[in-house]
């Protein structure tokens, strides 16, 4: 594996279908409707705990899942709704689960930093920063073993999101060079938003200003894509998954983003000023996708009202739902789920509601 | 011994005796200085530091990035030449992957070297469930932790313990993990202006009573006290023995209560297998047996990880109601 | 229960007893592969995986760098995938580095993913003092890890114990930490040819008797049968329970044990601070109180970091002399 | 801070002293004598526990710590003895804990991988693979506090040795990043033998045919040294450890090296072939530093005879000290040095005998 220029290496891909661009505008529209409905509902104490929404980000997952197939498996960092999402999990299953019902995508036992989806091959919703990605590291390592010694499915890659602050984990160094030594088809990709909580990444990070260092220290390939436009991620990404699934080996990505809201739920922001995330503000991609599309005629107002209309309308049923959603009962919740094979106190696991849904049912809604 | 309660004392919160204690200690030491992810700029992640950087400067209260092995294992090699850290842990969750610095060489350091280089470092942060923070934001450490010797820990279940205890904690000359607890930073509680500090080793009895011996540690203790006010509208009269530190642990006071009321039940926020509350039980067992008019209850986290929803959490942890219903039990009451 | 002890039953060492469990495993199930540090080239660094390269290759017996850490969270990664990985830990020791990965996300991940994602893994090497290793070397992570739910603890005694667990070990469908002790790799024992699989939570009355029952794990069963030999011969009959299992603990045959006899005895080989010895004892007087004529004795190691100095280390750790006169103050003898 | 090649940055240094060779000499020769008797007295179970020898590195140790002040810390991992030797620790002090005695440097309770001096700033001695590298951000760290708010002492930096196997553990990639971004002055030295047990670093270590993309990553000089040739490391040590002082920022140096024996006492060196060590042996540090010497006049075979005399004498020395000072007694001594402030079980900590010698008495001889 040699080093990649980030401005060479990849060319564009064909002209994506104003279909497909259509989705990925609501795809990303349901995000942005699911976290600001999420921060309201937070306000209203109906969810608990921590809570970290993904606004402005949503160019990434949308445009990194699109880029891949469906069965490749993707795993994240705490700040997860909107990975789940992109990759179609249902917003009721969602919500449910920070509402703590029983409904919920891990049964109201993960919460808001612990979404899970096995039906989309999501594999969480992290809380540890830069705990998943040893873990992104064996999703790789059992899609090359399923193919290579069980002879069995297709090559797939593996999508690992991590934030800029997991860089400065020891999880993540050691989990780049097992990828590398062992040539494993895992994707770290970070969502360089410019901050961990209050840190800005120069603060934190050697080498802030050229991430490409990192990758070259464990002879892996760098990419680098803008992260508020969702075309560009797409083209980025098409490619290196391209690549990363034919050589089955690993690479490096680094998406340009920032979030509009605090860290959590709780966050005076006074490390960055109004005048910073206004300028990113402006360079909404969801305003930037709509505008293309308008202009190429092939959005127009009414339909994209109509479009805002149906994420509102799906998110409202989802906040229902999740409303209606049992709340999990202890005398028969508590002690399930911890074990397999039942034992002592622990009785059986079930899979959640959610997984009785057929795969992508709502993907192609 | 308890918090002087005279209505002149002043109150204030958990997190400010926290600070007012690093402060002095800091004005005191200029060996002492912390460190932390987001202890100074932010101002703490919850606004413990709250000020300090501006009165210490950056060269004393210093920001880390996401690095718990790294910046705790700093902190163990600069107690090595004698400066006297006080790293925070946001969470002590995120203590598990620093175990190997704090475990392995905080603690034996001074072994290992034959006595050449102690390690006086202060390892504090927030401790137990904090709130539906679900499986790995919510760890008890100290049912992991106090089975290691080499070190002290401390367990505050108030503002003038937690002052007092910090004091000692960071004037200690051996390392010393502290553990707070996000729920309780915004209690308030006397306070005095004048300078104190409390011994490690040296359990509070929190409420005196001769029916029941309740013993407990950090959070815990309020469902202790909550649970033997409601036993007391029943005429059931429970000492509230709160432990303060783990390690050493007051078993001597424990004991004490224990052959006056005949009765024990330990309240411990961590898992039951193999924990502090174990350990009481089988120390109160030792020394007590011949007292003992029942066995120990122990009432302690419920054997799974910890849930995310509101419910399952509230079921899983110890609370008034566990309490009451043990030290019945205990009592032959039910 | 126990192993067939017929003459014609052959004698292998104890890791010859791990190694046929992994290969036979390996053989029945493409799925189990095994990954650590020098398990597949070097031949494994205590032999245990010798010859296991050459029979399986490359792709199923993988050397992995220096980063317990990263390859524990692999592993837990592919068995997420449904793979079932056995991760060697050259010492448990090194697990401190990779307490995050085992402890955060094997035992939590099906809790927290609400049933979907389960982790069949385990986690296997040397526990407990290898032989003057000195402090950082020589973890007895039970002490530590005994506390956390989810996970299944097999620390077996003899090669046919070690091989029946390793077996059930890797068909469990839930995370299993697998304690194996350097100092016994080299132990023989009689290991029949016939396939068998020993339960989990089922502890083995290693030795019966109707004086004083001596519970323990690991290694130090050891010294709890030649502790039982002199008593013997002093007319004191013991009965030695070897849990084999930590998680699930078989607490009712302990509990009958000591019914029966009326005293007892835990041996564990960590510290004596919310260790596995005070959870035994704990739920005896929980559950046998009434039956007991003197308190339970704990024999541990002692409360201080593993010395390098074999006097010390002795000194240190449990052994037969300890256990001896701990059984005769619990029968007031002594 | 930016990169640097490590052909040119580094002038060499002017010509050392005859004088000081010789002394690098008889460091040299007193280490690789001391392990071999170390050997000896393994096989002969006068020695416990793992055990790892320094054959063939000697030059590191020895050209490294030459070149820095006394005071500036030093802290290594499991493979010590050459490290404190080079230090000035006494060889009877050493001997003696490996011994398991109480008058080892540490009173018989931390053995072979767990040498400290504090007399001569030897900071250990640790054994697991890469946990010392923070502890010498700490240092450096540290030294820095002292001068800059403690106002006290002299400008010093840390010399932190580590084996190539920790260059995949996370601790020294937090390690690494911690230094960069708080700017101390922490050396990483890495003892670059091509193995750590019996992995060839190419199969564990990502890039390691270039490690001065480790550096890279941080931000960090990265300087290399022929660790076959003592005078080679001490020009290079010397002119980083001169602008690490001065700019008190760290640095990255790799010294190519190579171990003659097993791993420890138990390794059948299968991964290797004789031919390989062979070759190494050739080029011995300690040959090349005594054949150079004698070329230019400054040595002649008598004088080395005497030489290798007066290291056996110093190491026999120190084996008959080791054989008879006292075993530790468990009454006494198992529940001391636990803690500083003696409480319930544990008696009160004092230093080592070895702790009541004078500064340099032995460094000096
Ligand atoms: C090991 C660990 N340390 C600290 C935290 C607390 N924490 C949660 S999120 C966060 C910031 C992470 O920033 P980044 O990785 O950039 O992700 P972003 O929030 O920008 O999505 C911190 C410090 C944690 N969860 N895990
Ligand atoms: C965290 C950890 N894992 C494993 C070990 C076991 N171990 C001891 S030394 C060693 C090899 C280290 O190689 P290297 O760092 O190159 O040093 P060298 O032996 O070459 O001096 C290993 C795997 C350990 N001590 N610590
Ligand atoms: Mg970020
Ligand atoms: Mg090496």
């Amino acid at each position: 594996m040699t080093m990649t220029d980030p401005k060479t290496a990849l060319q564009p891909v064909d002209r994506v279908e104003p279909r497909t661009r259509l989705k990925w505008l609501r795809d990303m529209m349901l995000i942005r409707e699911f976290e600001l409905r999420t921060m309201q509902a937070y306000q209203e104490a109906k969810i608990g705990g921590f809570c970290h929404v993904y606004i402005g980000q949503e160019a990434c997952a949308v445009g990194c899942i699109a880029a891949a197939n469906p069965d490749d498996p993707v795993i994240t960092a705490y700040r997860d709704h909107g990975h789940a999402l992109a990759r179609g999990m249902e917003p009721r299953y969602a919500m449910a689960e920070m509402f703590g019902k029983s409904g919920g995508c891990a049964k109201g036992k993960g919460g808001s930093m612990h979404f899970f989806d096995q039906r989309t091959h999501f594999y969480g919703g992290h809380a540890i920063v830069g705990g998943q990605t040893p873990l992104g590291v064996g999703l790789a390592f059992a899609t090359r073993y399923e193919n290579e010694v069980l002879e069995q499915g297709a090559k797939r890659i593996t999508l690992c999101f991590l934030g800029d602050g997991a860089l400065n984990q020891g999880a993540l160094h050691e989990a780049m060079n097992l990828a590398s030594v062992l040539e494993l088809p895992c994707l770290f990709i970070v969502e360089n938003n410019r901050y961990s909580m209050g840190t800005a990444i120069e603060r934190g990070t050697a080498m802030a200003h050229d991430l490409s260092t990192k990758a070259a220290a464990y002879g892996m390939p760098y990419y680098q894509a803008d992260g508020m436009d969702v075309c560009a991620v797409y083209n980025v990404m098409k490619r290196v998954i391209d690549r990363a699934r034919a050589e089955q080996a690993p690479a490096f990505v680094e998406i340009k983003t920032y979030r509009y809201k605090g860290h959590s739920m709780s966050d005076p922001q006074k490390y960055r000023s109004k005048d910073e995330v206004a300028e990113y503000e402006a360079n909404d991609p969801i305003r930037r996708l709509a505008d293309a599309l308008i202009a190429s005629g092939d959005l127009d107002e009414k339909a994209f009202r109509a479009l805002s209309q149906s994420v509102r309308d799906e998110v409202r049923d989802a906040i229902a739902w999740a409303e209606q959603s049992p709340e999990p009962d202890p005398a028969a919740d508590l002690y399930r789920d911890v074990v397999r094979e039942p034992f002592g106190p622990y009785g059986p696991t079930t899979p959640p509601e959610m997984c009785g849904h057929e795969p992508g049912a709502v993907a192609e809604e | 011994m308890s918090a002087a309660t005279a209505t002149t004392t002043r109150q204030i919160q958990f997190r400010e005796a926290l600070r007012e204690a690093m402060s002095e200690e800091m004005r005191r030491d200029p060996r002492v200085f912390l460190m932390g992810e987001e202890v100074a700029q932010y101002q703490g992640a919850y606004k413990v530091s709250q000020g300090m950087l501006e009165e210490f400067g950056p060269r004393r209260i210093i920001d880390t990035p996401i690095s718990e092995n790294g910046f705790a294992g700093l902190g163990i090699g600069a107690a090595m030449m004698g400066l006297r850290p006080i790293i925070e842990f946001m969470s002590w969750s995120f203590s598990l992957v620093a175990a190997d610095q704090i475990l392995n060489n905080a603690p034996k350091m001074l072994y290992m070297s034959g006595g050449q280089f102690g390690c006086p470092i202060v390892f504090r942060g927030n401790d137990g469930a904090g709130g539906q923070l679900g499986s790995t934001h919510s760890w008890a450490v100290e049912g992991l932790f106090s089975n290691v010797p080499g070190l002290r820990i401390a367990i505050p279940s108030t503002p003038y313990d937690a002052k007092g205890l910090l004091k000692t904690a960071i004037r200690c000359d051996d390392p010393v993990f502290f553990l707070e607890s996000e729920r309780m930073l915004g209690n308030k509680g006397p306070v005095p202006e004048e300078e104190y500090l409390i011994p490690f080793g040296v359990a509070d009895i929190k409420r005196a009573g001769a029916d029941c011996t309740i013993v407990s540690f950090g959070r815990p203790v309020h469902f202790c006290l909550e649970a033997a006010e409601k036993l007391a509208a029943e005429g059931i009269e429970c000492e509230v023995i709160d432990g303060r530190t783990i390690r050493p642990l007051d078993i001597d006071t424990i004991i004490e209560s224990v052959k006056k009321t005949g009765y024990c039940v330990v309240v411990d926020q961590s898992w039951p297998f193999g924990s502090v509350a174990s350990e009481v039980a089988a120390q109160v067992y030792e020394r007590a047996m011949d007292y003992l008019d029942n066995r120990v209850y122990r009432v302690c986290s419920d054997d799974v990880p910890a849930p995310y929803s509101k419910a399952l959490e509230q079921a899983m942890l110890p609370h008034a109601g566990k309490i009451i219903e043990a030290v019945k039990k205990a009592m032959y009451l039910a």
